[in-house]
């Protein structure tokens, strides 16, 4: 089945008609992905290569079916544009939008959280599950088919170590960059357990960065709620300590944030911790071959 | 964005907490001229973005005009930590019975807003929280429900601040201050020491104020703070600077991170990264060309790129108008391309033919050849 | 409380949203000086709080500031549903292409302020609501969320509004009247007509404002726009005014609604009933005295009590003290009392021995023995 | 076991030491309830007759145990107080105040709802479970125990229509005076829907008044959610035709608001409605001799 998006996904691009919307979301329907509206205030009864668009989201549910919406809108303009789609009934929104005001995110996820919505990003390459749906800027022809589930906070990142898994002939069941705002809709523990609960994953790659205590505790999630195993690259093990924010930054997360400490941390769970890239990628072979 | 002390002060003015009066000076003449104006006994203060400067002698107590212009003078062009002193605040020197310590600050784990208060400030407070943790007290402020009176009276009475002066005063601050946390868009407001003088009067001696750059727009007085002097947008633009001499750059935090990871990971000394973001126009390969080869133990280079967003055809044609702007003929560029439009960005450089471009299939291979390359 | 339209207008203007200069009027020169200093054609509008003044005669086009001086004098002075009117609001004329319809109110059902906007304005809304539904956008704004921009864009697209200049016109005057909805603690604000003049712009050409008695200590610019002349104290203490011969006061608006009930029940008429609140001292039993008997249909009255924070004891000295300061001869009076110190009550009044006080056991026999005393 | 408060509530009253919260605060100790704290800021380390007084809620959850919380706290302070309650943990809040701000509700309303808190009032006559616990104004001494749920909207009333039940030998499970003010804490139907699970009652009577459409929407969860019988008495049948207010607001809840508009609804689903509060206690009595 997947998680986040499949074959049922009835998909809402909001900001079709905007250059990236339309590039991305006609991409997405190229995928094979379920395009079934779009929205552009002001631009309802046009319609981009047959995608029909309405001026609300509220019409894109009631007349389109929609269930998810893809977010392509301005930085400014984007919570907006999540409030809309949430308060329409939108049930997943995945936010690709950069910039987005870290004060609006802090409000609106409570909100959306509430009310039970899953929210991927903003400031994230998407939600990809190969062979059944795109929905964003991930280049799915890097990834194929398989069993691996795949969870990142950086996008180019996620494609080098899918590319890496590629070659090794290993396929994934589904991709998610969750984005690396202050404030992102789903954090490294919201989508690990839903690949713990999926059947066609069988195995899961955390991929972290140094900064925050984000990896730190979604090894404890691991260790105490994970069957399945979880392998994990960090990058940044050769950066410089970096700029802390203020004093009060460092004691908040009670991490020291480096690559060294989130290594240690993780393998202290259970969890195996590639330095490369290739070598992560390496190890997933070994423990997918050992599971076939 | 981080605000000078100065800055941070004018917006705690605007937003009602109390500040000393203070004047800006750049010269040991204005500080005379300030010190004058402001009257009796001032402190000298270096304005630079980094902490510690009161033990780099970067903060000074004068007793008359020409005694600021003396410090002034001594503190001008002082280094604090990499950070050439410019500009000084000159501030009505402050009586200090007591120094408290209070913040708000953004709490990505919580996703809140995290509210800090201790009576023990004045020192780092990392060594509060490490030494005399119950003394300091922490409460998170739910976006939902926004701020709400009894949160100023949770910390108050939680660090034992018992006078009812105080109590009123501070419980007034930490309002304004969460007003200005949220107004603001600020990621953090540290106000350290919290004073209270001899008189019974509180306010803020200090100040450290971070604005989120994404909501600048809405602050147009805000982002016109921005030192453009101290922030050379090509040194925003390199993101950190290493001691090596293969210089890196690549699309996205994460994946110019690992490259540096994986080039000291086949044995090389990365000297530099920088990310190209969602770009990679010509534009943006030239500031990225110019900051790393700026540093002089820069001996290659190594392009890494993962197309998504970014386009390898764009990048490409990028790195061959840079070289047409630049003279790059001292420096082997080894470029990887990979993901959107990866072939054709192949075949440009392809076609190009330039003798010091060494195109790499992968980003380990890319990698073993900017290391081999720097070594020659 | 509820505004006058000239009121809710000047709260209109100070958030931004459009509407026509004016100005107020108490004679019918005050109207003339007004509509000369305006200039050109003039609106003479009765300011009353009650809906259908334009049916009552209330509203009048006047060319010239004569001709608006002698509407003013038709209008000055019209009973309209019982209001006097005595102030006029005399605005410039506007011309109107279309009349739409926007509220914001507190639903109470749902707990949220709830959006309706039509383009079928300038009628009765309820008729727009009951034989045209389609056409009434009904939209809820979640507090926790607030308001965001794409609440006016459902009301707009949803309501049909196509031309561009008027969608952003009305976006901007939907943001403003909830602001002003929140922000003056209103718990209705409503433009009925939003007009749209031949030229394309949007204005404001009515206002119905109603803000929440118990936040005016929040806004003392409005609590001042309180018309204490058509406000008597007394009359607003009164609630409610019947057609028969029982005054009724109780404690507690439901069991003074419920007294009145029972008095029917048994054949009785009540005249009029008022609720002595959570209080019951001497004061407020004057004033509730003083408003019943100030009906001359009243023969008797009933004082229902059920103690609860109020006191029974408290009550009966307050009753003893009005009949020192009142005549109340003429009156038999049934008291009531029950809960609270209700045997202290009872006791006070027994020992105080007055003629004209009837202690009843119960509420139906305390009803009864007053509708009998009434008929006497 | 009743509802809302019985023998397990630890109760902390907010503005204990002001002179209405002292009054009811030891009142409601003599009753039985079990007071455990008192908060009045500035006040810490006072006691009221040996009730512990802290300047904070917090500390009188985390010093004394407190689970429920009575606000009597002045009208523009209450909802923060109702605030610093709900945060430090408490499970169920009952505010007396009068004349809070419509609007203050209106934000705290789906907050602390959002939070499972249970809330009851402003503006209300508080709860008694008679023999276990009373918590607020109520006359405990008009009321017995037994096994009819009582809720109302209107105080006063309440006391009356107990105290004719009580005339006929009827005692109460629990009284729940839920206010009357436009947003309250909990509805008519939150409390049915406890009177519904409580082993203890038997029998609901539901107090109405004039306006707005709660007693309608009750009355259909009644007919499709309750098993055990409701009876009702609604005041203000002579009552002239209200004020409306403005337009909108008839339109809003699609109730005329009358009593007899709202005795026919409640009877057509299934609802006897009594016209005085001694026939409703009448036809309590022969409902309750039915079942006996």
């Amino acid at each position: 089945m997947a998680i986040i998006v499949d074959n049922d996904t009835r998909l809402v691009v909001q900001g079709l008609t905007g250059s990236e919307g339309r590039f991305h979301g006609l991409r997405n329907r190229a995928y094979g992905t379920n395009v079934v509206a779009g929205v552009t205030p002001g631009k309802g009864g046009q319609d981009v290569e047959g995608i029909p668009v309405f001026d609300t989201v509220a019409e894109a549910v009631s007349e389109a079916g929609a269930n998810t919406s893809l977010v392509f809108v301005p930085a400014r303009f984007a919570v907006d544009a999540v409030y809309e789609a949430v308060d329409a009934g939108i049930g997943t929104v995945i936010a690709i939008t950069e910039h987005v005001p870290a004060h609006e995110m802090l409000r609106a996820y409570p909100y959306f959280r509430g009310k039970g919505v899953t929210m991927i990003g903003p400031n994230c390459p998407g939600v990809l599950s190969p062979g059944k749906a795109n929905v964003g800027i991930i280049p799915a022809e890097i990834f194929s088919e398989g069993s691996i589930g795949l969870v990142s906070r950086s996008g180019t990142l996620t494609y080098q170590i899918g590319h890496e898994l590629t070659q090794l002939g290993l396929g994934n069941s589904t991709i998610v960059g969750i984005g690396g705002d202050p404030v992102v809709g789903s954090s490294f523990i919201d989508v690990l357990e839903r690949f713990e609960a999926d059947d066609e994953t069988d195995l899961v790659v955390m991929v972290g960065e140094i900064g925050g205590d984000e990896e730190e505790k979604a090894a404890g999630f691991v260790q105490e709620r994970m069957s399945k195993p979880v392998l994990s690259y960090i990058a940044g093990f050769s950066a410089p300590p970096g700029k802390t924010m203020g004093h009060a930054g460092a004691i908040i997360s009670g991490s020291s944030g480096t690559a060294q400490a989130k290594k240690e941390a993780l393998e202290a769970c259970g969890i195996e911790v590639g330095t490369t890239p290739t070598e992560v990628a390496q190890m997933v072979a070994e423990r997918a071959g050992a599971r076939a | 964005m981080d605000l000078y002390e100065y800055q941070g002060k004018e917006l705690f003015r605007r937003f009602g907490i109390p500040v000393s009066e203070g004047r800006l000076a750049e010269t040991p003449e204005e500080a005379l001229a300030a010190a004058d104006e402001l009257g009796g006994p001032v402190v000298v203060k270096a304005q630079v973005l980094t902490g510690g400067r009161g033990k780099a002698g970067g903060v000074k107590l004068a007793e008359t005009p020409e005694d600021a212009e003396a410090k002034a003078s001594d503190i001008l062009g002082l280094d604090i930590k990499g950070h050439v002193v410019r500009r000084l605040w000159i501030e009505k020197a402050s009586d200090i019975a007591k120094e408290y310590y209070l913040s708000i600050a953004f709490d990505r784990g919580a996703k809140q807003p995290l509210f800090m208060f201790t009576t023990q400030g004045g020192v780092e407070i990392e060594q509060v929280a490490e030494e005399n943790p119950d003394a300091l007290v922490r409460l998170h402020v739910d976006p939902l429900e926004g701020f709400q009176p009894w949160v100023a009276r949770r910390l108050i009475y939680g660090a034992g601040v018992d006078d009812p002066n105080e109590q009123k005063q501070i419980a007034s601050i930490v309002e304004k201050l969460y007003r200005a946390f949220v107004e603001s868009d600020a990621m953090l407001t540290e106000i350290n020491p919290l004073i209270v003088t001899p008189e019974g009067e509180v306010k803020a001696l200090d100040s450290k104020f971070t604005v989120d750059d994404n909501a600048l727009f809405r602050h147009p007085d805000i982002a016109e703070m921005r030192d453009t002097e101290a922030a050379d947008p090509l040194e925003t633009f390199a993101r950190e600077k290493l001691d090596g001499d293969v210089g890196i750059c690549g699309n996205g935090a994460g994946l110019s991170m690992s490259t540096v990871d994986v080039v000291a990971h086949v044995g090389g000394r990365p000297a530099n990264f920088c990310d190209l973001g969602g770009g990679g126009d010509a534009e943006g390969v030239v500031d990225a060309l110019e900051v790393i080869t700026r540093d002089p133990q820069v001996k290659s280079i190594f392009f890494n790129i993962f197309g998504g967003i970014t386009r390898c055809d764009e990048v490409a044609r990028g790195i061959l108008a840079a070289l047409d702007r630049l003279d790059m003929s001292a420096y082997p560029i080894v470029v990887r391309l990979d993901g959107t439009n990866a072939e054709a960005g192949r075949r440009i450089l392809a076609e190009a033919g330039k003798p010091n471009i060494y195109p790499e299939a992968t980003m380990l291979e890319g990698a073993r050849k900017a290391v081999e390359l720097a070594k020659k």
